[in-house]
């Protein structure tokens, strides 16, 4: 478990958009475990998928470096990418979208394979389709429909499938159930954890519902505005939270049970927009806590214990460290 | 705003620039000489040659071409008409306002048209008045343009003497004329506004809309209509920037003193100089025309009034 | 391991589903055959197709059979559209026609949607300097009248069918280039797309094989509008004198040359007129279906 | 200043007018310009007219007649002097004198559009004697001088007015003639109005507008519906309708101008004459003429119109017999016939004729494929000898057959000059030239009877049509007379 | 339940979509009531027919394809469907009020959020234009939103604070009843607290009565009365909100509890339900749900099963419970 597969390095990524400089991911520090899930959490346009992208090099970094197995993929020309993409495939949230809906099923599946020359004879290939089909749970029978035919569930299979076709040993889950209905959410939450088993998968699983992320996630990284401001493994988290953001993004979480009944943190404002942040704490507008240095001084993040991280100046005097 | 504008302004001159060099390089390569044309099959080689002389036509592609642009910028001299000797620019301008008026009021016509009839067609898709509407605006397309100018001659000047047959002086002139040009572009008009509405009419804050309790008629003049509006200015503009570039087979069944005749004389005539300042002008109108829909879109629609800034 | 049980699950649904329609184009085809004025378009685009074919069966008469002592005669048995002003039977000459002002429609269009389509997508993926570049140029190409364009190829290629039809066809390439390229604009960032460059797939494969398939929509729904108006822009042409080779029958041709005698013999241009009008009617009421059928918002 | 005119006459139909003082043209083209030494087109020319006045003047039987010139004599072979007539103002107020008529034909001789009319005289031999008299020489013997004199792109220009508007002189003519010039509505009218101090026959009209309507049907309808007096150049298929018309009457009158189909003689095929002559045969021009122009001039005779002078109509026409046309093929080798192209611009009639001929010569196994060129390009190819058969016209404006025949046949001719069949025949040059340079009206009458006889037999052409001036004129509309090349004077129009 | 006064009665309704592809049953067959201050949740899956029942009520169904084919909607003891168009719009907006389901579409992004919040009042109130502009801005200032931005349009605005205006829309004309469908779906958990916080303190403030509409089982725990699972158009478990989360009795409710991961305990694997939703066109015969359910028996497949009061105040349709003793 402790084998670092990734290792990120004061990653940015900044767009350049009509208003300005929009810091989608800023500095952002983290590695992830041969063989485990990271969940990265966080609300809509904190940087989630930005970072993903930026680690399977669908979008270039503005700065930072990205660690596979060792080397620098931010370095790699693009033969060298082309490899890499062996190694790690991703997932996207909306199986629809994520379809060429002029594709058959098979098609989408054999696509990989094809580009990457995998086979020299068709019948081989086909088979390996096939055997795809079969291990994310599609009817054979289905190899000839296109995605608009299939529901959600089926779908996001042919994701899947897709992103297993190269024998991958990383995989980005970017939202991959949140636009499933939960009895279906589950079935694919399922067929996950069975692929990481039986392939020794390592996951980043993105997402912005806590309790998915809490299920699948060994670790879980939570983002705000571009940065991570707390990383721990997944029972810390709840049980333990540090960050302001964090501690009142779980006490939000509608509890499906009467038992609980929980003090909720509401807090103020809005997420203030990426392009241009200013300087200091970036959750400074909405803290419960905030200090004068918090406006001037960006906090980093820091490891409090062995695996745990946070950024924020006043862990310690909140009290809010045991 | 302002700044927006100069940047939009600032955007021409490459295109100024494509423009000036593509219409110098096709004339001078389009076979037909202005002098022979000028002088007519009775010419001697030796007139011809004279008159190339005098216009310039002797001297290298560069050479002429840098004399052009030199004069333009230095001099803001387009030249003068190989034919008339005119100043090219004025021959324009003495043009321009036929041009105008005949594509403002047949952009106001078919305005007037299109733009209820495609409301109505619809608010109540697939009725009776949608099909005949469509079927209506659908003939409007089909007709060949001076075909129907033609008709109306016919109807309304000989067999009903109700309007003149031509010219362009008097508003019982621009009736006809006007017509002709707005029941085609109407037609255009009202596809557009008709598919818009329908996009518009099937969004969520309609149906908020109804949801407060609004009455239908304000449902769609309030709220459908001003959402929908952004693509059917962009043909309305579309059409009266093509427009402004001459409707040459209405000018020339009508004689309307228009840019649009005057350009493909000049081209038959391979009258270079206004050929290409009518280009040009052409070009520049219809930038113009472009940034002024644009500036209406800030007007209808907040969110681009916003980006403009 | 997994959930195998939810394959087995609702077999009956996805049978119903697979041994219905394979494909997108045949689900909007589907629809498209519920619209029943595409469906009219469809036939009067089929009825002119298949005259074009069998003219030589249909027509009484040649193209070019001339008869100048039965010039100008009104609708009658023998001619059931009368004929020309060299007597040629016009029923005859329309039927023939079709042929041309098919061509013409569907070949510059073709040119237009190639050249153009290709520039748009090229411009929408690729963006930047290469973008701004071929658009500008399309701007210049949009300045430059058609009429200018049409003139110059004609008079350095001179009359005929295949140069009328690159003069049409040039001067639309723009309008192709742009709806190409805003739909490439909205597809290039689809996570499809993004998927495709996720699994190694290079750029002339994602635009052949992921992008132009899907941009194909709005190209076709402008594509049968287009050919409209090529049809009209070749009769246009042929007005200002700019037109086919003789004695070929283009309706457009066959219109203006009509036009002296629209007085006293207008059947010499109502007969070419209805022709071009029926024809573009028909390839409008086609192209509104598709654009509809294509539309699944439009879809209830 | 066309507002003020709007309500006269051209508001359409139903305008009251009380007394009728504009008088309205319509003809098919904007002038081009009206400084008659920068353009030669007929529009231009016809509004010149009206302005201006030449030395001498062609009345519409074509006889000589005093202009500006009370009276002229030859001093010797090259040489004439010319009286000019005393008190005439131009319409600046300038008085007319000698002065002013060397300064126009030296600004003429420099000018390339004219050369032809004007190129003839020797520009260092223009002698003025005194204000009223001057003396012309020309380089060479030229016969037809006075008739070259009498064209409207000679007519005399005033000095000052000139060298005041420089390059914008052709937007501002200034002239003698009866009518000055007021406005100019680019691409729609141009507006003249009487001038106070003519020196002749003040005309009865104050203002005379010469309309651009480019449609012939249009140009039918607006005079039908009063929206203009007098229509120029009625179409073929518009004349019964005008003459059917109570309130209308139509002119016609045979003018100066030709149609022919001329052969390309330097190409393999045509310059065997029995080609020629086979397709002369061939063709039936009698009716290709009556189904083009539906009977609206006449056939030609031969290569000069019947009011050319000496024009020769006793040529006996080749008669339509396609079985000699077969026979002289079969003799010239060509039995199969060959492939072939008729070049025509983009002129309707021409082009229906090039399509009737091309239908005929099937006939004959000739295929000729129909090139219509846009007149740009027609031009340049021809001139270059692109073209195998061709369709073009001509107009013989000075009514002298010099005028006709010496750039068309003359072998110095080829090409730009006029002479697109490229045909060569000493005789015929020789003969030309005789025409051309003697003075005895008798020897150079019989050189041109013969030159036309050569060229029906040796058939560089398929004589084709000879013009006819068609104009439609409303009933109240009096003193109103076409000239035949084609300038009408509009000065002795009055209404009734 | 029948003590006190109802404000809402809905009996047998049935809505359909009729389309080319087939007829969508959408809503069947549905009978629920609610009573002045109480809150209903109405929760399923994409495609239940939750926003079918609401429009139903608003009867704001496009007609075509939709068709209200049967039943009554009775509100304050008249029934809406027997109303005219004149009639229904003194209510829409006024004494019933909807909050739809994404902000961001909702509103009329030409148009300022003050005209749009003064429009609804002008059409009910009778004020004029300033009063109705101080009327609108007073609401905004109500959903936390400062005054000074009513003239501000749509797109100026974040996610949660357009689904604010929405709120005051809805909210302007003090509404008896308020029918909330998925208000926070779009919305990310800390601004969804915030939201959800605010509609309950206003649903206080004016004691309104409101229909929840959501697929989120832990907002039904923290706002709802009572709740009705919907399953392809049918309410299948019907209950307050204590019985549903102590003793769901349904196969599809108890399915979907263990379908959520549970943010308490660790579970290795989820236990979902199998299969899918039924395709709406063709649902199967019998009980909906029976394809997959765990514990079908053959009668579900060939009958559709009755509610079935198993308790008081809580209706099962399933032919588990059909004969169970009603008392035990
Ligand atoms: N191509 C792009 N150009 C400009 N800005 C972008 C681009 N892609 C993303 N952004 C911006 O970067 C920020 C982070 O986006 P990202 O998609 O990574 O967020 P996310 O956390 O995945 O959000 P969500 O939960 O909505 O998917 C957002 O503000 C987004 O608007
Ligand atoms: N305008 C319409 N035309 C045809 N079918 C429709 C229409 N609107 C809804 N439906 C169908 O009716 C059924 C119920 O839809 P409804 O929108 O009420 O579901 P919902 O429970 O609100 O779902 P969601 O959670 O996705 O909002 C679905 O199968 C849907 O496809
Ligand atoms: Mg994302
Ligand atoms: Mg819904």
């Amino acid at each position: 478990m402790s084998q670092k597969l990734i290792e990120v390095k004061n990653l940015k990524k900044y767009f350049n958009t009509q208003k300005g400089l929009l810091h989608a991911v800023d500095n952002v520090n983290f590695y992830i475990h041969k063989g485990e899930t990271l969940g990265l959490v966080g609300e809509s346009g904190c940087g989630k998928s930005t970072t993903g992208r930026v680690l399977l090099r669908l979008i270039e970094a503005t700065s930072g470096e990205v660690f596979f197995e060792g080397k620098d993929i931010l370095k790699l020309n693009s033969s060298e990418i082309r490899e890499l993409r062996k190694e790690m495939q991703i997932v996207f949230q909306d199986p629809f979208a994520s379809l060429n809906p002029r594709l058959s099923v098979s098609e989408i599946i054999a696509e990989p394979l094809i580009v990457n020359k995998i086979y020299k004879n068709k019948a081989d290939m086909n088979k390996k389709v096939q055997s795809l089909m079969n291990t994310v749970g599609l009817a054979q029978r289905l190899i000839n429909t296109y995605p608009h035919e299939l529901d959600g569930g089926r779908r996001q299979r042919i994701g899947i499938a897709r992103a297993l076709a190269l024998n991958p040993k990383f995989i980005v889950q970017d939202e991959p159930v949140s636009a499933l209905d939960v009895s279906i959410q589950a079935q694919i939450l399922n067929l996950m954890a069975d692929l990481q088993q039986e392939f020794d998968l390592t996951y980043l699983f993105i997402s912005h519902d806590l309790s998915v992320v809490k299920h699948v996630s060994s670790r879980i990284a939570v983002m705000y505005l571009g940065q991570i401001i707390e990383l721990s493994d997944y029972k810390s988290i709840f049980t333990d939270p540090l960050h302001p953001y964090t501690q009142a993004l779980l006490s939000a979480i509608p509890i499906p049970s009467l038992d609980i009944k929980r003090e909720k943190i509401i807090l103020q404002g809005d997420v203030p927009s990426p392009i241009n942040p200013p300087d200091g704490c970036r959750f400074y507008g909405r803290c419960m806590h905030r200090k004068d240095t918090c406006l001037t001084k960006t906090p980093e993040l820091k490891e409090l214990h062995p695996e745990r991280f946070v950024a924020c100046h006043f862990v310690h005097n909140l009290g809010l460290v045991k | 705003m302002h700044k927006y504008i100069f940047r939009r302004l600032l955007m021409l001159i490459p295109v100024i620039i494509g423009v000036t060099f593509i219409i110098f390089t096709m004339m001078y390569f389009t076979p037909g000489d202005p002098a022979k044309i000028m002088l007519g099959e009775s010419a001697p080689h030796t007139e011809v040659a004279k008159l190339r002389e005098e216009l310039g036509l002797n001297d290298p592609f560069f050479v002429q071409f840098g004399r052009y642009v030199k004069n333009a910028v230095i001099h803001q001299d387009i030249g003068r008409s190989y034919a008339t000797k005119r100043p090219v620019l004025e021959m324009i301008i003495t043009r321009f306002p036929s041009t105008l008026k005949l594509a403002a009021l047949g952009v106001l016509v078919a305005v007037l048209i299109g733009i209820p009839t495609g409301i109505i067609s619809a608010t109540k898709q697939y009725s009776l008045f949608d099909n005949i509407a469509m079927v209506i605006a659908l003939l409007g397309v089909s007709m060949p343009n001076f075909w129907q100018g033609l008709m109306g001659i016919l109807i309304f000047s000989v067999y009903l003497g109700w309007l003149p047959s031509s010219g362009f002086n008097t508003p019982a002139h621009w009736i006809l004329p006007a017509l002709t040009i707005g029941t085609s572009t109407a037609a255009i008009i009202t596809r557009m506004t008709r598919s818009s509405m329908l996009e518009v009419i099937r969004q969520d804050y309609i149906r908020t809309a109804r949801s407060k309790g609004q009455v239908e008629s304000k449902v769609i003049i309030r709220h459908a209509l001003k959402n929908a509006l952004i693509p059917i200015i962009t043909v309305v503009g579309l059409q009266f920037g093509y427009l402004l570039g001459g409707a040459v087979l209405t000018e020339s069944i009508f004689a309307v003193p228009g840019v649009g005749r005057l350009m493909v004389d000049s081209i038959k005539a391979r009258d270079f100089p206004v050929v290409q300042g009518g280009v040009l002008f052409i070009a520049i109108t219809f930038s113009f025309v472009n940034l002024i829909v644009d500036i209406l879109y800030a007007f209808v629609d907040p969110r681009i009034r916003s980006q403009y800034k | 391991m997994t959930d195998q049980l939810n394959v087995n699950m609702s077999n009956e649904d996805i049978k119903k589903k697979s041994t219905k329609k394979r494909s997108q184009y045949l689900e909007v085809w589907r629809r498209l055959k519920q619209n029943k004025s595409a469906m009219v378009g469809l036939l009067i685009i089929i009825i002119l197709i298949l005259s074009a074919i069998l003219a030589p069966f249909i027509a009484p008469y040649g193209i070019d059979d001339q008869d100048l002592l039965n010039t100008l005669q009104t609708p009658s048995k023998d001619h059931w559209m009368g004929t020309d002003n060299f007597g040629r039977d016009i029923f005859s000459r329309i039927v023939y026609g079709s042929i041309i002002s098919l061509q013409v429609g569907f070949i510059s269009v073709g040119i237009a949607m190639i050249v153009g389509g290709s520039l748009g997508a090229i411009a929408g993926y690729y963006g930047g300097k290469l973008d701004n570049l071929i658009m500008r140029m399309m701007d210049i190409l949009l300045a430059i009248p058609s009429i200018l364009l049409a003139i110059s190829i004609v008079a350095a290629l001179g009359h005929g069918l295949k140069n009328v039809m690159i003069a049409v066809g040039i001067s639309s390439i723009p309008s192709y280039a742009r709806i190409v390229r805003a739909s490439v604009l909205t597809l290039k960032d689809q996570e499809f797309v993004e998927a495709a460059r996720a699994v190694g797939t290079n750029n002339t494969r994602i635009i052949l094989k992921h992008i132009i398939p899907n941009s194909m929509a709005p190209i076709i729904v402008q594509a049968t509008l287009g050919v409209a108006g090529a049809i009209l822009s070749a009769a246009g042409l042929s007005f200002i004198g700019l037109g086919i080779q003789l004695p070929t029958p283009e309706w457009g041709a066959m219109l203006s040359s009509g036009r002296q005698f629209i007085r006293d013999y207008p059947h010499m241009t109502a007969f070419p007129g209805l022709a071009i009008m029926i024809t573009i009617f028909g390839l409008n009421l086609l192209g509104d279906g598709l654009r509809d059928a294509l539309d699944p918002r439009l879809k209830n | 200043g066309n507002n003020q005119s709007a309500p006269e006459g051209d508001s359409g139909p139903g305008t009251p007018t009380d007394k009728k003082d504009v008088l309205i043209v319509g003809q098919g083209a904007d002038a081009v310009s009206l400084d008659p030494h920068a353009t030669n087109d007929q529009p231009s020319s016809r509004i010149s007219k009206q302005i201006y006045e030449t030395l001498v003047t062609q009345n519409e039987e074509m006889e000589l007649q005093p202009a500006l010139a009370e009276s002229w004599e030859p001093i010797d072979d090259l040489t004439f002097e010319f009286k000019l007539k005393q008190g005439v103002k131009f319409h600046n107020g300038e008085p007319f004198t000698s002065k002013d008529v060397k300064f126009t034909l030296l600004r003429g001789l420099d000018s390339p559009h004219i050369g032809h009319i004007v190129g003839s005289i020797d520009p260092n031999s223009i002698e003025i004697i005194d204000d009223y008299t001057i003396r012309i020489s020309t380089k060479d013997p030229f016969a037809p001088l006075l008739a070259h004199l009498a064209h409207t792109a000679t007519a005399i220009l005033n000095e000052k007015a000139v060298t005041e508007f420089g390059d914008d002189y052709g937007q501002h003519p200034v002239g003698t003639g009866p009518y000055k010039f007021d406005s100019w509505v680019n691409g729609d009218r141009v507006e003249l109005v009487r001038f106070d101090d003519y020196h002749g026959k003040a005309p009865a009209i104050g203002k005379v507008i010469f309309r651009n309507i480019p449609e012939n049907t249009n140009r039918t309808i607006e005079l039908e519906t009063g929206g203009i007096d007098i229509a120029y150049e009625i179409p073929p298929t518009d004349v019964s309708r005008v003459e059917s018309n109570p309130d209308l009457v139509l002119q016609r009158n045979m003018n100066l101008s030709t149609t022919y189909l001329g052969f390309n003689c330097n190409k393999e095929h045509f310059k065997d004459v029995r080609v020629r002559q086979a397709i002369n045969y061939a063709v039936n021009m009698e009716a290709i003429v009556k189904s083009v122009y539906k009977g609206v001039g006449a056939p030609s005779k031969g290569p000069l119109g019947p009011n050319v002078w000496a024009s020769n109509q006793n040529l006996t026409p080749y008669e339509f017999n396609v079985e000699k046309a077969k026979k002289l093929m079969a003799e010239a080798g060509y039995a199969d016939g060959f492939k072939t192209n008729i070049w025509t611009n983009d002129n309707q009639q021409r082009m229906d004729i090039a399509e009737i001929v091309q239908n005929q010569l099937k006939a004959i196994n000739i295929d000729a494929e129909v090139k219509v060129v846009e007149w740009g390009a027609f031009l340049d190819g021809t001139t270059a000898g692109e073209h195998d058969i061709f369709i073009l016209g001509w107009v013989t404006v000075t009514g002298d057959p010099d005028y006709g025949l010496y750039p068309l046949f003359h072998s110095s001719q080829h090409g730009a000059g006029g002479n697109r069949s490229f045909y060569v025949n000493e005789k015929v040059d020789a003969l030309l030239d005789q025409g051309r340079t003697s003075v005895d009206p008798a020897v150079r009458e019989k050189a041109y009877i013969e030159v036309q006889q050569i060229i029906k037999d040796e058939a560089p052409w398929v004589f084709t049509w000879s013009g006819e001036d068609l104009a439609g004129v409303r009933s109240n509309v009096k003193g109103f007379k076409q000239h035949p090349a084609g300038h009408h004077k509009v000065y002795t129009v009055y209404f009734e | 339940m029948s003590e006190e006064k109802k404000l809402l009665e809905i009996k047998n309704l049935n809505i359909h979509y009729i389309t080319h592809e087939g007829t969508v049953k959408a809503v069947n067959d549905m009978s629920l009531e609610l009573k002045k201050g109480e809150t209903l949740g109405l929760v399923g899956e994409t495609g239940a027919g939750k926003t079918t029942t609401a429009l139903g009520v608003m009867q704001l169904i496009q007609t075509p394809p939709g068709k209200i084919l049967s039943g009554e909607i009775i509100y304050d003891g008249e029934d809406l469907l027997k109303k005219s168009q004149t009639e229904l719009r003194k209510i829409r907006g006024n004494k019933i009020s909807m909050i739809f389901q994404d902000p961001m579409t909702s509103l009329n992004p030409v148009l300022t959020v003050g005209e749009q919040i003064a429009e609804v009042i002008k059409l009910h109130q009778n004020v004029d234009n300033s009063q109705a502009t101080e009327k609108s801005e007073k609401m905004l200032e109500t959903v936390g939103i400062p005054k000074s931005r009513s003239k501000d349009y749509p797109h100026q605005f974040s996610g949660g604070m357009k689904q604010r205006v929405v709120i005051a829309i809805a909210l302007a004309c003090n509404p008896k009843l308020l029918i909330a469908d998925e208000p926070t779906t779009a919305l990310d958990v800390t601004i969804q607290a915030q939201v959800m916080n605010l509609m309950n303190k206003l649903k206080d403030e004016f004691n309104t009565s409101m229909i929840m509409i959501t697929h989120d089982l832990g907002i039904v725990a923290e706002v709802c009365d009572k709740v009705a699972i919907m399953y392809a158009g049918h309410v299948v478990e019907y209950t307050n909100t204590k019985n549903l989360f102590t003793n769901p009795k349904h196969p599809y409710t108890i399915g979907l509890f263990n379908s959520i991961p549970n943010i308490k305990d660790d579970e290795a694997r989820l236990k979902p339900i199998k299969g899918l939703m039924p395709d709406p066109t063709n649902l199967p015969l019998g009980c909906p749900f029976h394809p997959r359910c765990p514990k079908a028996m053959s009668i579900c497949s060939q009958q559709e099963p009755c509610r079935t009061e198993i308790y008081k105040d809580h209706f099962v349709n399933c032919f588990l419970y059909e004969n169970v003793d009603n008392k035990s």
